[in-house]
């Protein structure tokens, strides 16, 4: 069992810096490329829109991103706060988005829920944002 | 990102990690050259990128509304299978074609 | 400007992650191959140094270090809350070590010392140890 | 980490990040061969080691002394600028040589 929580300034430019970040945290349970590529996924999702929506651009704002891991599961937690979200099912409708200026499609939260065995998102307008996914951790039966 | 305007169409070729803020950065550029030219065909070439999110699918949406404007078609090439899996979520192949090594798939 | 902190498990495997997501994070910064390499070394001892003699090695102290930057320099803060140390300027001198039985070779200080531009470290016995190090930024005369 | 005994040399042939981690999971299997071979010469070479630390020194030192028990020389070949740099700080080349490309230094 391993754990990590990581805090950074909304700069957009931390965004990749948080995929890497997880990744390299979760190196020694030598995921899957395709494993690998949900998580960056997952992640980038929840991070941009705490950065773009949850904190509407302003750099000030702290994003946090909690991920831990046992045998069977990863977790990832991914928290603002910001402004939090009016209606949640509207948000998590397939190309439902508030920033259409910014040319959002609206998929991020469809992503999350395809990518994540297990997702859901807490908010209170005015309070924040917390995300939490989980990935059940495929155990292959290697031959060696 | 390269692109190349050969014979009416408009070629983007994207590599690496197509985040949200390298989106942000090359997105004026394409706008501007998609004004620019007026091209009847845009190809999107997906072929060395690594990483692509919602911001991805958010960008070529805008890059066919725009095009819409022109009567133009909008073209995405050369998608990896995760990459096509992520695009396919949104519903986008409805409103337009891909094509793999210039063949309509 | 620019920050982020990190805790995690006092895991030795967490050591490379840890070195990993702070290049991430310094990466908008273009440093030089030499400040990567000095900045990962520093990071390595005062992590290493967290985990085996701060926590003597026990997984479930925390680790947190802190990564800041503004034009001029690169702070980087390595804390823990073990046992801290007896006496800091014995501590401090080259091929001291109080683990030679675990191989230790008494030149993490030292290292961390010549690397950093400015370098720090207060402790309390049973309290825990804190580290700071400072880097200068070389702005190189780029001639685009 | 590859090894080779040699005309009475045991070589150890490092790569890649030789951090805590690393150097702990190796430390015994070189003991272990060390004490197997009785070597005359240990040349421990860091041409493919991109990273070093403090334990590295510790890792190289124990090794210094454990040969000392059978009379042995160690030999640090092809460090680079970087890691001679870090070694040189303890003052280890006062206790054993430095080679590169097979050439005393
Ligand atoms: N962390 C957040 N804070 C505030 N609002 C959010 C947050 N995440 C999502 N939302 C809201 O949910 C909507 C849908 O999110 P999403 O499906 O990721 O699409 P997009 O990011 O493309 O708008 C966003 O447009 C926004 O209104
Ligand atoms: N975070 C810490 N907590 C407690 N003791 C420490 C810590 N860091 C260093 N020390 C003490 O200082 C000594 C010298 O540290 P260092 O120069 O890094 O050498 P080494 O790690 O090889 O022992 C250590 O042996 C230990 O006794």
């Amino acid at each position: 069992m391993n754990k990590m929580t990581l805090e950074c300034l909304a700069h957009l430019e931390n965004e990749a810096f948080i995929r890497t970040s997880a990744i390299a945290f979760l190196m020694p349970l030598n995921l899957s490329m395709e494993d690998c590529m949900e998580i960056k996924t997952m992640l980038a999702e929840a991070v941009v829109n705490a950065m773009i929506h949850g904190y509407e651009g302003n750099h000030e704002g702290i994003v946090r991103v909690h991920v831990s891991y046992d045998e069977n599961q990863i977790e990832i937690i991914v928290a603002d706060e910001g402004c939090g979200i009016d209606d949640i099912s509207q948000a998590m409708q397939p190309l439902f988005t508030s920033k259409q200026h910014l040319e959002r499609s609206g998929m991020g939260m469809t992503i999350m829920q395809t990518f994540a065995d297990d997702f859901h998102i807490t908010s209170e307008k005015g309070k924040g944002t917390v995300v939490t996914l989980r990935k059940r951790i495929q155990h292959e039966c290697v031959s060696e | 990102m390269k692109h190349q305007f050969k014979d009416g169409t408009l070629y983007f070729y994207f590599y690496g990690e197509l985040d949200n803020l390298t989106v942000c950065n090359l997105k004026q550029i394409c706008i501007d050259l998609i004004d620019q030219y007026q091209p009847k065909t845009v190809k999107l070439d997906f072929e060395e990128v690594s990483f692509v999110d919602s911001t991805g699918i958010g960008f070529v949406l805008a890059r066919y509304k725009q095009l819409q404007k022109y009567h133009g078609e909008l073209i995405i090439c050369n998608l990896s299978k995760v990459n096509h899996r992520i695009f396919a979520m949104s519903g986008i192949f409805q409103l337009m074609k891909e094509e793999r090594n210039g063949v309509k798939l």
